[in-house]
Formats: C-alpha cells, structure tokens, sequence
C-alpha cells in the first residue's frame, strides 16, 4: 500500500483496543471521545459558540435590514411611533442588561479560578437581573396593549409626529409598521432573553453541583458569550428603537 | 419558423431586433466556448488514457495560463454586461413623446385604460411606429406583463406604478403573458396585444365612443372635493397642480423629489407622506376610497395639467381645459 | 493497508471486520448514534425518499405538459404540484444531499479526525431534517401549499390560502439543520485536522465543504427570519411585506435572495469538490493549480452574496441598482470558469480510465459549463428581461443545480460506495446508468432554452398549443431520465448483498480516507494518522492492478 | 512518530488563554457603558439634525465593541480567528443592509 500513515506503530496497534490508543490525555471525564485533548476540545467548542453567535447576528440582521429600510421609508411615522415608546423603561433596562454583562464576565472569572460559591453567585444574580429585564418589558408591552399600538385588528394609532412643536398626522398603517417591527425585534430579543435565563439557571445548578473545574467551565464561557450577544442586540436595539427624533 | 416547432420568437417591436442581436452574441460565445470546452475534455481523455507503463505526466498549474483564463474570459463578459446594461438602460427609460397606457393587473386578468378613454380586459391594441408607454400598477398580488414577441416584461406591483414602454413595428396578434406566479389561474392570465397599422388603430379608436381618462379625472377631481383646496389661487389650502408633473417639489422637510407618477399616486393615497413645503398636513388619505382605476383617472387628469399641446391626445379631447392653462373652478 | 487496520478485537482472518456498520444492529443504535458515518447514512435513507418524492411530482409536471390543455389535473393542484416538486428538491435534497451525506461521512475521514466536532449536534440536525420533513409530509397530506417554494409575498401572505405557515415552518426548520451541519464542519476542519494537514495539503472536497459552510452559516439565517415575518405578516394581518399596508414586497424578495442565491452555491459546491476528488484519481494526476481551485471555492461563496438582485431586474428595482449587481454577477463567473479550466487541463498527461465516477464527472464538467454559460445570458440585462420567469430559467437552474449537484453526488456516490459499504457496485449497469443520465438530462432540459427564448413563462399550467412539440421532447426525456436514476437505486442495493467485497483502497486513491478499512472502524483510524504529504499525490502512489476491484 | 507532534500546525494549537482582568477592571468597563447608555439617551433630546442617528450609532457601536473586546475576550485573545468570526458576521451583515439599501436610495419611488 501506498503512503500509510507514517506510523511504524501501525501493527503495534493492533495489540491495544482501538479507542483506547486515541485518549491521550488518561482521565479526564468531560473529555469527549473524539478529541486529542481538553485544549483542542476548548478550543472547538468556543469555535462553535462564535460561529453561532455570527448565524444569531445574521438572524437579527435580516430584521435589522427590514427596519433600516422601512425607517428611511417612512421615517414620520417612525419617529410618531418611537415618541410613544417609554424611553426611561427602555434606558432602565439598557441598564440592567449592562450590569447583567458585568456579573456574567464576573462569573466567568470565578469560574476561572475555582470559585465555586462566588460563581453560583454570580449566576444567580445574572438570571434575576436578567428576569427583571423581562418584568420591565412585560410592564412596557402592557402598557403597549392599554394604548391600542399592538399591531392587529385592535391597532389604532393617532398619534402624531412631534417635529420641533410641529404637529405631523402620519399614516397609522407605517406606524403599524413600526410597531410589527418594535414587536417582532423586541419579541425575538425577549425570547433568547428567556432562554439565556433558563441556560443561566441550569449553568447554576451544575456550578452548585460542582460540574466545573478552573481547568473545565467552557459552558460558563460559552454561555457568557451567549448572554453578551443578547446585550450587544439590546444595546443597538435600544437607540434604533426608542430614539428616534426625540429632540421636540 | 414552424407553427409547431416554434425557435425564435417574432420580432415585434424595436428592441426586439437589439435583444436578438446581443443573444446571437451571447450564444456564439457560449457554442464556442462549450464546443471548445467539450472538445478539450474529448480529445484529452482518450489521447491521455491510461496505457500500460505509462504513468501521468505530473503539472503543478501555471499562475500565468490559470490568470489568463481569469482575466481573458472577464473581460468577453464584461462585454455582455456592458452591452446589455445599454439596452436595458433603452427599455427603461421611455422617451417623453410616448402615449400612455394604464393597465391594472389584478387576479386573473389584464384591464387596459387607454389615455383616450377605450377600455380593454386582456387585450391591447396599438399603433405601429408610436411610442407607448404603459403605467402599470396591481390591485392583488404581484403580476408580470411579459410581451415575448416585444422581448418585453415588466413585474406589475400592487401599490405603485411600475412602467414599460415599446415601439411595436410589425402589424398582427401577439401573446400576452402574466410571468410572475400569482395563483390558480396564473397561466390563464393572458391575452393578446394587437399591433395594428396606425390607420387601422385609428378606425379602431373611433370605434365606440368613450370619455378620456383625464376627462374622468376631472370630474373624480371635483367630485371627491379635490378642486376646493388644490387651487392657483392664493386662497388654495393645497399646493396648485398646474405645471408640477415631472418637476421637482420642494418638501417640508428639505428633501426635494421629482413630481411623477408614483409620487401624485402616494401623495392621493397617503398624502402626509411627502408634505410640500409651505402647506400643512391638512388632506385626508383616501387610501381605501378610491379604486385603482379612478386613481389612473386622477393621475392622468394631474399629468394633463402640466402638458404642453403636442403629445396630448387627451387634452385636446377635453373640452373645457386649455393646454398651459389649468382651470380653477 | 486493508490487512493490516483490523481492529484488535477480531483475529486476523476473521472474515468480519468491526466497523462502523456491524458495530451494533439494534435500531436504537442507529437512532441514537453519534457516528457521522451512521447518520451520513441515515441522511442518504432520507434524502433518497425526498428525492423520489420529489420526481415523483416532477413527473405529474411533465405529464401534465405532454398537453397545452390542462387536462391532468386542477390548475389549482398542479400549483401545488410544481411547490412541492420545488420545496422538496431545493430544502429536502438539493442543499442537504452532497454535504449531509458525502460531506457528513467524508469530513471527518478525509482531515483524520475521529468525528465531527460536535456528534451530539450532528444527531440534532439529522432530527431535525426529519421533524421538518414529516412536517412538511403532514402539510402537503393536509392540501399542500401552492406559492411556489420562492413564498413571494403578498401572495404567500395574503392571498394564497394553502398551508403556507406549515410548509415556512418545515423551511425554517430544515434551515437549522442545515446551519448546524455548517457550524460542525467549520469547527472541525479549523480545528480537527491531522496533525501535518496543513490548509494548503487538504483535499478540494474539504475547501468546498468549508466555502458551503460558510454560506450555510451567514445565509440561511437571514431566509429563515424572513419566514418568520412571513408567517407573522399572515396570522396577525400584518403588512411587513404587503403595500396595502405599508409594507413593501420587494423586501421580501431582497431578504429571500440574500439566502436562496447563495443556496445554489451551497448546492453547487460541495459537488465541485466531489468532481476535483474524481478528477485527480481517474487521471492519477494532481489537480492543475491546486490553489486557484481552492480559493475559487472561497472566491465563490464571497462574491455569491453580492448578486442576490440579480432575480429582480424585472421586479421593481432601481436602474442603478440592477446595474450593479448585473456587473457584479459576472464577477462570479470568473471562480466559475477557472474550476472548469482547471479540470480540463488536470486530464492533459494525465493516465486516465473511465470507470463510472469519472463518467460523471465529464457529465458534470458537460451540463456545468452549459448551465454556467446559460447564467451570463441572465445576468446579462437586456436579456435577462426578456427570459426571466421563462422555461430559459428553468432549464439553466436545472442544468446547474439537477445537472451538477446530481452528477457530482451520484459520481460521488459510485466513488466512495466501497468506502461506506465495503461492496463494490456493478461497473456496467452504472456505466449504463450514468449514460442515461445525461443524455435523459439533455433530452429533458435543453428544449427548455429554446421553449424559455420563444417565451413559455414557468409555472404554467396549460399553454399555447404551438409550444406543445418542445414539451412533449422534455417529458420524454424526463422519462429517460427517471430510468437513469432509478437504476443506482436497484443496483447499489443489489450490491450491498452481491457486490464484489471492496478493499481499503479500490481506486489507489489519494486521501486519508482511502487508507483506513472500508468499512471504516467507528472511529475512523486505528491511530491517528500523520500527514507528510500534499494532497493528490498521484505521483508518489505506485501504480496498481486497476481490473481487480472494477467489476464486471 | 507514535506519539504525534500537535504543533505542526499554527492553527492547531493555539493556547486558548484569555488575557484575565482584574475585577475592578470590569466593572469600570461595565461603569463606561452606563455612562454612554446615559449620554445616548441625553443625546437624543438636543437637536443635532441628520446626526442624531448617527451619534446614537457610534455611542451604540462603541459599546457593542467594548463588550466585544473586553466581556467577550476578543480582545488579547492569542486567537485571531475569533476576531476574523466577529469581522465576518458585520461583514456580511454590512453586505446586506448597504446594497439593499443601494436599491432602495436609488429608485425614483419611496
């Protein structure tokens, strides 16, 4: 045969159990089969997470493209609309998710260094700031709801477009529009929102059992990047949103 | 050209000889780049078959033969492109003599409104040797008006106008197709379009006797209380239509935009969309009140404002209005 | 090498091998593998199904044309008909077939890794397939959907009322299998390699792999939040897409083509790459400018998100912007036409045998290059305006993405059968059926051209009687055409009982994957394999008896 | 030869190590970004014009690469494949919004 592998040893491994041979490393449970090494096993799962992170950021963009062009589109009933959004609720939970940021990088340090304590605390302290974000947008769809600017048959917009004191009617069909698109990207946000939360309790529950090692916590490392995404998707969310034209 | 083994379509109209003759292009270059590519893969592989002893003659590639067949095929497409961009650019931008025609596209069928007032379902007839400019617009779904023998076709959208124009330059009928899928009776909507030598086209026009178009719009105009705002006096509380068509407007909020067809259309329907600079929101939408027929009705009563006696068919047929000179009532 | 890679557990002698075929038979073994090999396996069950599934409506197509009267069926079942028949072949096998079977089994094999880098998320995205596929067979049993597989609105969102939000939610699903299959390949060919295996010495099959992947990643995302607000435009009477109510349909056509244009390349690739493997190995040659066919790949998956428009010069758009992605379209062709050259000039010198994978590969190189030319008709606009919406178009995507995805798989197919059954096929019927396949192919498609230049717009259901003789040539060659691939079916199953038994190496391949057993162990390579040389080595691999393994 | 080099190749055998900070260190960061959530907003009331849009951008776009850089350790990470991950997705992200936009900025209608 041609050009074996240059293994001499190739006979000699007929002696030893075929996957016996592959694991280098002797024990180390959370290593899967199929990799040469925890390093190489880190570093394809943390691939991974990137790689997934760019499919979440093409999954918003297509919505992010919708509203670019609707917004120069229609750009009165924008701003009409954006003037009705509860800009404080939106900066509060701009807030709340940074501070979220901040306890995530936190437990991924602890994590780091073994602190098994401090990182189901952090943890834990993450899913509640990240329910809290919830509690706060429930607050604002509810208030959305009592003033009819849920798109739909009940939708009914009069509001006007406040340009400098000048008082502009606008089409409550692109305002329904605006509010599809407030919707549909607050909606999809405050859906991985709800998972990042379940994933965050699970992650405190296996912290608090005792899963992660300072040599194995690539699902704390992982799931931050998740959580970080969801931020960064917030922190754009939030100027495209709720401020559009508010200099009245 | 057999009936029942049809290979080329008929030449119908005067791109259609421009498109045949870039397509002739392109399918010379394509036959000789298949002939030579299938030619190469033939004689390569049973010249170079495997023979006893003979082993394969190693080649690692050549920068400067794979470059060449980079650059060099590039270049005969850049070719194609610009070629073709240049007649499309033609299909595009229809002269300022054309005569127009509206055509509403709605599921499954073809209303044609000619400028003069004739009114026709899945037919059109035309005149050879006279520009015609269709204004074409969707009450449903989205259509295509697809003329094979005109090698023309146009995606007809609901909410605004799209637009086609041709020179039909050989008498007789020729299919008219829908070519953007719209649903069950798609392959049922179509009809024919009749080029007719313009004596002919103009005993076909006499034929019947049916307002103008604009002539409709201007009573749509004062019907639906148009005139009492959109007037050239100064008391007027919308801006005066005399002379803006295909002008650029000046909007209150500093953008300027050209005063055509799709701008009158939204500005009927949605009209505190593009507010004119100096007036105030004040205009009802009447989106949902009137019909797209109406609305070609009101948009080419807008037009017949603004145009100049040659070319207008349509104002010298109307009565009561002077060409340059709009009415005030 | 066959000899010597048995596993340890058997005696030597023993004449079954532990592979990954015999290595448990329960069928929960199968279901809840982690093995790529075992689920390229049950992505190959699957995907056949689809593909006869969707022939199946093909044929009522092409039957229904043999008439200009619609006399088959209702005009309103043959809308469905031509959806399924397109839904179906694009989402169900056309974008999972080369790269969820060939690609899933040969990944792994042919960068020496033991598996893909995710196993547990390879199972997931063959379930997914599946959940999405029986979704997709409950909407079609429930009265099927009939907006054509492109769901252009307003049509799909408020006129057509068939189960379009079903059907959208098998796309999106069937979507997310396809990004993980992406998302696995990409992992593990940054991070799997062999050690040695360097990006410049891997196989073009891994190039073209790692280019699909990327597509798969950045793309199919987009298509599937765009099906979402389809859906969501529908049940809420929303107006994302529908101009009565704000919204605009050309939108949906931009977010749409941003995938589903790239989607052809998705398809197209990893066949390109199953086509350089055929090549070098028929011709024992490498291939000419190994690096111009690898970055071509790259160059292809880049520059295919730039020409999205191109499916709308008539739809609407600005003059300018048709314009540009016009030129921009023709940038495309230049990747396009140096893998054919390239291929063509790897035969010359080469020592070249005609064994059925390289039948298919001529075939492919044959339809490639006519369905590749017959793109430039349609990026060029003044042509395109006329053929677009045409049986022209049919005939070009068909000869790309039926032309090249079925001849790069089904040579890819005969190739690497030995690998993953251990069997060979019968060399004879598969010469025959390769045959019929493209002149069956030609026979059905080529008429399409001049049908589409005279003007028969797709999607019709009864035509003018003067274009009846052009279809009745394309049904009978589609008949041609369903024998040629029906054949393989009989015959590999055949051979799975029958067939001569293959060793490692039937091809005296170049290739990792040529040097492990055929059936290859579970885990690929008894050891780790280390590679010290450039890929398609022909050179350096001595030449061998090739009668011995070509049967018949 | 049995036991095989991983260095062969670059790519193969990066150490994954993140350049840890202090926790100080992160909450400053975490300090910057309120801060610009606050100015974001303040910025919003003062009429700039066109470029209201574009200064809630920037402000919008330097903390999305603060949390990139720092929160998410792209920054000093030996990797430069993460970074090349992250500068695809806006690539082709960027791909579609900016020639979807060149048709709508272009057409003679909306």
């Amino acid at each position: 045969m041609h050009n074996s592998p240059a293994t001499p040893g190739s006979t000699a491994a007929q002696t030893v159990a075929p996957a016996a041979t592959m694991d280098h490393e002797a024990f180390n449970p959370a290593l899967r089969h199929h990799f040469a090494d925890a390093q190489q096993q880190k570093n394809a799962a943390s691939l991974g997470m990137w790689l997934f992170i760019v499919t979440e950021i093409m999954f918003f963009g297509g919505m992010f493209c919708a509203y670019l062009i609707y917004r120069v589109a229609h750009f009165n009933a924008f701003a009409a609309g954006s003037q009705q959004l509860n800009i404080w609720l939106g900066a509060v939970n701009t807030a709340v998710l940074i501070v979220s940021s901040v306890t995530v990088v936190l437990a991924v340090k602890a994590a780091e260094s073994g602190k098994r304590k401090v990182l189901v605390g952090y943890l834990v302290v993450t899913v509640l700031l990240g329910l809290t974000f919830l509690v706060i947008k429930g607050f604002e769809y509810a208030e959305k709801f009592e003033k009819h600017h849920v798109p739909g048959p009940t939708f009914n917009f009069t509001e006007k477009f406040d340009d400098n004191g000048k008082q502009i009617p606008v089409n409550p069909k692109e305002a329904e529009l605006f509010f599809s698109l407030y919707f549909a990207m607050t909606g999809m946000h405050a859906l991985h929102m709800i998972i990042g939360c379940g994933l965050f309790t699970g992650l405190a529950i296996m912290a608090w059992k005792g899963h992660f090692t300072s040599d194995y916590f690539t699902p704390i490392e992982n799931g931050g990047l998740y959580w970080h995404l969801v931020d960064i998707i917030w922190i754009y969310l939030f100027p495209l949103l709720y401020l559009i034209s508010r200099h009245t | 050209m057999s009936k029942y083994l049809p290979l080329w379509p008929d030449q119908a109209s005067t791109m259609a000889s421009q498109v045949d003759l870039l397509y002739i292009y392109l399918l010379l270059v394509a036959g000789v780049m298949t002939a030579l590519i299938f030619l190469a893969v033939t004689v390569l592989a049973i010249k170079y078959r495997r023979r006893p002893g003979v082993a394969a003659h190693q080649i690692e590639g050549s920068t400067i033969l794979e470059l060449g067949w980079s650059i060099i095929p590039f270049f005969v497409m850049l070719t194609f492109f610009i070629w073709g961009a240049v007649i499309f650019f033609q299909e595009r931008t229809p002269p300022a003599d054309a005569t127009e025609v509206y055509v509403v596209a709605k599921q499954w069928m073809w209303k044609i409104e000619h400028i003069e007032g004739q009114h026709e379902i899945n037919e059109l007839h035309v005149p050879t040797g006279q520009n015609i400019k269709l204004i074409m617009t969707s009450q449903d779904v989205i259509h295509s008006f697809y003329i094979p023998a005109f090698r023309l076709k146009q995606d007809v959208l609901p909410g605004r106008y799209t637009t086609l124009w041709f020179k039909a330059t050989v008498p007789g009928r020729y299919h008219l197709f829908c070519a953007e899928y719209c649903g069950t009776m798609h392959s049922g909507m179509g009809g024919d379009i009749v080029v007719m030598k313009p004596e002919d086209y103009a005993l076909w026009m006499a034929g019947g006797s049916s307002t103008p178009l604009a002539e409709n719009g201007r009573a749509l105009f004062s019907s639906l209380g148009c005139s009492t705002c959109h007037r050239s006096d100064v008391k007027g509380r919308g801006p005066d239509l005399a002379g803006i068509y295909d002008k650029p407007v000046q909007l209150d909020d500093g953008r300027t935009v050209i005063a055509d067809d799709n701008y009158v259309r939204e500005s009927i329907l949605d009209p505190t969309a593009k507010i004119v600079s100096g007036f105030k929101p004040v205009m009802p939408a009447f989106q949902g009140i009137v019909t797209d027929e109406q609305l070609n009705a009101l948009v080419a009563y807008v037009k017949s404002l603004s145009q100049p006696a040659q070319g207008s068919a349509a104002l010298q047929n109307a009565p009561a209005t002077s060409p340059g000179q709009p009415e005030v009532q | 090498m066959a000899t010597t890679s048995i596993p340890a557990s058997q005696a030597p002698g023993s004449t079954t091998k532990l592979n990954y075929l015999n290595n448990g038979h329960t069928l929960r073994s199968w279901l809840l593998t982690t093995d790529h090999k075992r689920i390229a396996l049950l992505y190959l069950l699957s995907v056949t199904a689809f593909f006869f599934l969707g022939g199946f409506f093909a044929m009522l197509i092409r039957l229904e044309l043999l008439t200009p009267e619609g006399d088959l069926m209702q005009a309103d079942t043959y809308n469905k008909v031509f959806t399924m028949h397109g839904m179906i072949m694009v989402f169900f096998f056309l974008i999972p077939v080369v790269p969820a079977v060939l690609g899933n089994f040969l990944v792994p094999l042919m960068v020496g890794a033991k598996d893909l880098a995710f196993p547990r998320i390879n199972l997931l995205s063959w379930y997914l397939y599946v959940i999405a596929g029986a979704l997709f067979l409950h909407c079609m049993l429930n009265g099927g959907v009939d907006t054509g597989w492109t769901f252009y609105t307003p049509y799909s969102t408020a006129a057509s009322n068939t189960n379009v939000i079903e059907a959208g939610l098998a796309v999106f699903i069937v979507g997310f299998s396809s990004i993980f299959t992406g998302l696995n390949f990409i992992v593990t060919i940054h991070r799997m390699r062999a050690p040695g295996l360097t990006w410049s010495r891997l196989p073009l099959f891994i190039w073209a792999h790692y280019a699909t992947s990327l597509i798969m990643i950045l793309g199919t995302p987009v298509v599937a939040i765009t099906i979402v607000l389809v859906a969501v435009e529908r049940v809420f009477h929303l107006g994302i897409f529908d101009p009565r109510l704000g919204g605009d349909p050309l939108l949906f056509q931009h977010l749409f083509w941003f995938y589903s244009h790239p989607a052809v390349y998705i398809m197209i690739l990893p066949s390109m790459g199953v086509i350089s493997e055929l090549i070098t190995c028929f011709s024992r040659k490498r291939v000419f400018g190994y690096k111009f066919v690898a970055l071509s790949s790259i160059a292809i998956a880049v520059i295919g998100f730039l020409v999205w428009a191109h499916h709308m010069f008539v739809a609407g758009i600005s003059l300018y912007a048709a314009m540009v992605f016009s030129f921009l379209t023709f940038l495309v062709g230049v990747p396009s036409a140096v893998k054919v050259f390239n291929w063509t000039a790897t035969l010359y010198k080469g020592s070249i045998t005609y064994a059925t994978p390289m039948l298919y590969a001529f075939g492919f190189i044959g339809l490639f290059t006519i369905g590749g030319l017959t793109g430039l008709f349609l990026g060029t606009l003044g042509i395109d305006v006329h053929v677009t919406d045409t049986y022209f178009v049919v005939a070009h995507f068909h000869y790309v993405m039926v032309g090249g995805v079925v001849m790069g798989f089904l040579g890819g197919m005969h190739f690497w059968w030995p690998k993953i059954t251990g069997r060979m096929y019968p060399e004879y019927w598969a010469r025959l059926s390769a045959l019929l396949v493209f002149v069956g192919f030609n026979l059905t498609f080529f008429p399409q051209f001049v049908l589409g230049y005279v003007g028969m717009p797709r999607r019709y259901w009864q035509y003018p009687p003067e274009f009846q003789v052009l279809n009745v040539l394309s049904t009978a060659g589609a008949s041609v055409l369903a024998v040629g691939y029906i054949l393989p079916m009989i015959y590999f199953l055949w051979s799975l009982r029958y067939g001569p038994i293959a060793d490692a190496n039937p091809w005296n391949a170049a290739g990792l994957e040529w040097q492990t057993a055929s059936p290859p162990p579970t885990f690929n390579f008894d050891q780790t394999p280390v590679v010290t040389w450039e890929a398609y080595n022909y050179d350096e691999i001595p030449e061998k008896e090739l009668e011995a393994p070509v049967a018949q | 030869m049995a036991e095989p080099e991983h260095n062969v190749d670059p790519d193969l055998t990066i150490e994954h190590e993140h350049t840890t900070h202090s926790n100080a260190f992160y909450i400053a960061i975490g300090a910057i970004l309120l801060v610009l959530t606050v100015t974001t907003a303040a910025v919003a009331f003062v009429n700039l014009g066109p470029f209201n849009p574009v200064v809630a951008l920037l402000i919008a776009t330097i903390k999305a690469t603060l949390v990139v850089l720092f929160f998410m350790h792209v920054k000093g990470a030996s990797e430069k494949l993460t970074g090349a991950v992250v500068v695809s997705g806006f690539f082709f992200l960027a791909i579609l919004l900016s020639l979807s936009l060149a048709d709508y900025l272009t057409r003679n209608w909306r």
